[in-house]
């Protein structure tokens, strides 16, 4: 779960991690108590959405006087930001971060990522960040440590005395560095990341921006957490997806894709790709597959309006393939869905699966093997253009 | 022959009273494998599919000599669950439960670097070695002994590939399922090994995801092993940044590629397969010795 | 640093180990009101005072009624309790818990511990706990543990379910023992025991008693804890050496002792001991001995009454006997101590210090030897009796 | 000879410009030690009593070649600093800090365990091998070279058997401090091993003091050395219960009693004094080869 830099800037004030004097507004009238709140003529508006590359896309504006910046809000709050990471619609604006400005000496990157390949978490520094930080590569100094020790107090001196900066600077980073790690423990974050962290002309440190990713799958020990999701930065479908316990990803092409495991799913769209179609989504429906899953699955792959086809791909394991069928009846049926859909059932129960689907008199192609469903979905999306 | 579990795997099951364990121990004993019991705090001294349940793992190995367990606990419990089962000695961990936090599994696979025992899992199908031993959730009859090792980060994905070698007549020794975990037990590199050493393993295939970086380290290894290596990997038409179900299915930071994947398997001159469909035909190739020139 | 039994049944709450339904009263009046709020006619009256062995010392009362409860209380409060534990003055009792009766179908013992042989902690439980568990040797299970890791659940219930208890209270032992040292480790504790821990009619645990020892070498990082101490329960002298950075122990002979370092001055009472003299107190004037230190060590180690000569014996390291040497003068002449004080000064600026006291005209015995300086300082007690 | 530091011992100071490093690595410049450098975190670069100041010991480390240290920083950064010595290497490490909380402490023994440092202390005055090298707070006029290895839980009750060894002529070769703390690094039983090892030590006092159990301990292979060993214990009078001054002087719970550590001393042959006046001449004596009956 990602949350927005103004809640992440939060947790980070609370934990001893220094961000410029900043109010959330959700309105021109609420920016404008803000500038109130923060004296100066100077501030910068931040449009917070969950995704990146909003400095390239417009959505941080440094603005002088209140004019400029109520232009500025206007122009932001509730319209969608589109960045090279949101896709092509964009993400909705619902509130901006008004700040005082910060004056750079210099722009350091600062994180603390999961370490997949070590199995422990990394915190990770560099005396150069900024926005382009993933194209520069910049020499990162890294440390891996275990959660339940946490990084050394050494081990954040041992890099931040590495890197060039005053001796201030260098104290300081070391103690950034040991406040990031405890919050990205305790609050099990997948990824806490600052960049730019901020060098000021009194060689202090300021977390000027801030990316906080949360384990979803440790949520259920954080209830608290749970208030600082904001599903209006979802997809539509994905968040109806999630809270069915269902996995959903839309895509552009125009084939709906159901499918049992993730795994499955992703080779039968690589398949479709290699058939020289497109999916429209990926839906894996999960290893308990009952009728209401399946009815919910179907209504969410076939809800966009580029849809031509239906691709149901299932191995039956704990899965049965005969329910999964009167799944899919009951949804055609009931959807009143007129789109073709190709049925591939394998595993537990295929061939009584696949009696009743041939015993329906519904207009489903079954088909028997993996390239056969790809094959016959691509032919029904392409002819139903 | 096979890896990790045989005929004479002395099988235990946590959450053995529950109804994910009920079920899955059925369907294990009606596959034959040797489950002796299992283990569920409250239920000690009580029986439970004609088997014993005990409060702790270390009472229920003490009276069983059960070698292997299988774990289907929920998430809050189950690093829990996989430390009871390594401090009790187990050698072989299969653990099914999915939803572990990360760091619940980072801490678990620190504690067991100074183990002997051997994590499946988390959230995986498990292990089976066709014909004596079924571990997991996996539907134990598509399964045929042959002589393929399985080896994949994903569940059904794996069936595909085990139900296309039994297709094209060839059966299988073992497959493991890796899980789909960022942080996981036993990887690809190990499986290539135990396949390596094993001789009733003729080929591997290995089923990979986008994601992390496993499938490049097990590339580097994959032309050593002097068998030949299947290799398919997930996910090549995934968008950047989405995670694709599986926790650990996620292109981040210019790592994680299907292609970059596909490369280092094709360098290590691995047989690669592009589509999914033709995994159990690419194997029976590489066996009749048609390899790709490398 | 102990706490009361009150305060730590308040803690035990907030880490979910039960706790009888109790209020703490500072007079009868509040303790009638901790009646009504509990309802009821029977009570448990306990004494809050830092000592074990209250029971047999009368310091725990099960009373009947409001009036046994009133007569209770007033016999209670404001008293001295002198139990097996407090030496002859006993505590002062400033105030006492009222509990509702807690009916023990057995009493079981746990506690959290520091094991120094192995350096971790270590929880012990058994199933027969109670008043004589020190003469009892009962049969106690225990397990080791990290304090970063804690103690691991699975091993809480690898030693609950070794108890014979009935399965509930299997569970919830392990439930209590892994909160016991979740709220160990959290707050630095040395000890926390829970004796007896109750078995209850419908197979519960009830946490009857509490005793919790805090490290005080940690409490700079509990702030709030400093809150919890009761200066009230010290010996005055004690808690005014802790003021001023010395260490002291109130003993019941007659030659008041200051000596630098705590082995040495052991040994020092070791040794009046083999002359056949009895120290008065323990005082470690430790390694930054400035005058003023000196000085108030004299005033803490003279103030009894029955302190008839004064031992002093100095090893200097980083302490100078020079500094020292005129500390005493200066404690002498301020204090008018008319006692005999005999004075061994050894190690850095030796020769310095004993011209210094031989400089002084005041009757200052110095000795060169510890043999001697034991040997003096006992015939003069003996000679001033 | 001696152990654990000798002249060729290249030792820094953590804490280095503060008021206790200064002083302390002063008089161990003054008594001849071979000190190399300081860490102060921030100072990197300058210089300070004429010797390099370094920001980390690693790079301290790096640019000395050394391999002691000793500790004088506040009771809230010692346990880090014994880590990060420890991380950089550094085989004898002298924490003298007091103070510091005992689940650090334990933090830090487990830590050590997969390290091949040494840890003396914390809580103590140090380690000082006669003539060669102080490293400590202990002072260093009192020593002379000889043959009397010395190993305490006190301070100055350390000086005093020093004193006492130097008065009967006998001199020492190395005295290590364990500490008072309960939780510490070095303890009794590692000295007790190098001192039976080290060519020059002819003798070994052992003093302890009441608390824990760790003299019993030692007592037990106090006999087994092939050199008498002598010990004191203190706290005899000591009442139940009461910390008297160390954190690790405190008869609790039946353990702890100088009686039994006497008796176990007794046990094992070793040469019992019941007097702290007594050390240096029970030492001569000893070393004469009047031996108790055993």
């Amino acid at each position: 779960m990602w949350i927005h830099e103004h809640q992440a800037k939060a947790w980070f004030g609370r934990f001893g991690i220094p961000v410029p004097r900043g109010f959330v507004a959700h309105s021109v009238d609420e920016a404008l108590s803000a500038t109130l709140a923060l004296g100066g003529e100077s501030f910068v508006v931040k449009a917070q959405v969950h995704a990146g590359g909003r400095g390239k896309a417009g959505g941080v504006r440094v603005v002088h006087g209140r004019k400029a910046l109520t232009e500025a809000v206007t122009a932001l709050l509730a319209h969608r930001l589109v960045t090279a990471q949101t896709g092509p619609t964009g993400a909705r604006i619902d509130c901006v971060l008004i700040e005082e400005p910060c004056v750079a000496r210099q722009e350091l990157y600062l994180a603390c990522i999961l370490d997949r390949r070590l199995g422990t978490l990394r915190v990770m520094v560099s005396s150069s960040g900024g926005v382009d930080i993933e194209r520069q590569t910049p020499e990162i100094l890294g440390a891996a440590f275990a959660p339940d020790v946490g990084l050394d107090q050494f081990e954040c001196r041992k890099l931040a005395y590495q890197l060039t900066l005053p001796a201030r600077a260098q104290a300081r980073m070391a103690e950034v560095m040991g406040q990031l790690q405890r919050l990205a423990v305790s609050q099990d974050l997948m990824l806490a990341e600052i960049n730019p962290l901020v060098l000021t002309a009194d060689d202090d440190l300021v977390a000027v921006d801030a990316k906080i990713q949360i384990d979803d799958n440790a949520l259920y020990r954080h209830p608290d957490l749970e208030a600082l999701r904001d599903p209006g930065q979802e997809d539509a479908r994905e968040a109806r997806a999630r809270a069915a316990g269902l996995s959903f990803v839309a895509l552009d092409g125009d084939i709906g894709c159901m499918v049992n495991g993730a795994g499955l799913a992703m080779a039968t769209m690589d398949l479709i790709r290699l058939h020289g179609g497109a999916p429209a989504n990926f839906l894996d429906v999960g290893g308990s597959a009952t009728s209401e899953r399946v009815a919910q699955a179907f209504d969410l792959i076939t809800s966009g309006e580029a849809v031509r086809a239906v691709l149901v791909n299932i191995f039956g394991g704990i899965v049965r393939c005969d329910l999964i069928a009167e799944g899919i009846l009951g949804a055609v049926r009931q959807g009143n869905i007129a789109l073709p859909v190709v049925v591939r059932l394998e595993g537990t129960r295929a061939d009584e699966g696949r009696q009743i689907l041939k015993r329906s008199g519904l207009k489903i192609i079954a088909v028997s093997t993996l390239e056969e469903a790809a094959h016959r979905a691509v032919a029904e999306a392409r002819s139903g253009r | 022959m096979g890896i990790l579990v045989n005929r004479e795997t002395r099988v235990i099951c946590q959450g053995f009273t529950g109804r994910q364990g009920t079920f899955h121990s059925e369907q294990a004993l009606a596959y034959g494998t040797r489950l002796v019991g299992g283990v569920t705090p409250g239920k000690g001294g009580q029986h439970h599919l004609g088997l014993p349940v005990f409060d702790t793992v270390v009472h229920a190995v003490r009276e069983t000599g059960a070698d292997a367990t299988m774990i289907y606990v929920p998430a809050p419990y189950a690093a829990d669950a996989i430390l009871e089962a390594a401090d009790a000695g187990v050698r072989v961990i299969v653990c099914i439960t999915e939803g572990i936090p990360v760091l619940d599994m980072i801490r678990v696979k620190m504690r067991l670097r100074s183990s002997p025992s051997i994590l499946i899992g988390p959230n995986c199908p498990g292990v089976i070695t066709a014909g004596a031993c079924k571990i997991g959730i996996m539907p134990g009859s598509i399964h045929k002994p042959g002589c393929v090792g399985i080896v994949s980060r994903s569940g059904t994905l794996t069936y595909e590939a085990v139900h296309q070698t039994t297709a094209v007549g060839l059966g299988q020794t073992t497959c493991v399922g890796i899980g789909g975990d960022p942080v996981h037990g036993i990887g690809f590199i190990d499986c290539l090994r135990l396949f390596a050493d094993d001789l009733a393993t003729e080929a591997v295939v290995l089923v990979g995801e986008i994601g992390g970086s496993e499938e490049e380290d097990a590339a580097a290894m994959a032309g050593d092993i002097g068998k030949p290596v299947i290799a398919y990997v997930a996910g090549a038409t995934a968008p950047k940044g989405k995670r694709m179900g599986h926790a650990g299915a996620i292109i981040s930071a210019g790592e994680g590629l299907a292609e970059d994947k596909f490369r280092a398997f094709e360098a290590a001159g691995a047989h690669v397969v592009r589509s999914p469909a033709m995994i159990g035909e690419t194997v029976r190739r590489a066996l009749r010795g048609m390899e790709p020139e490398s």
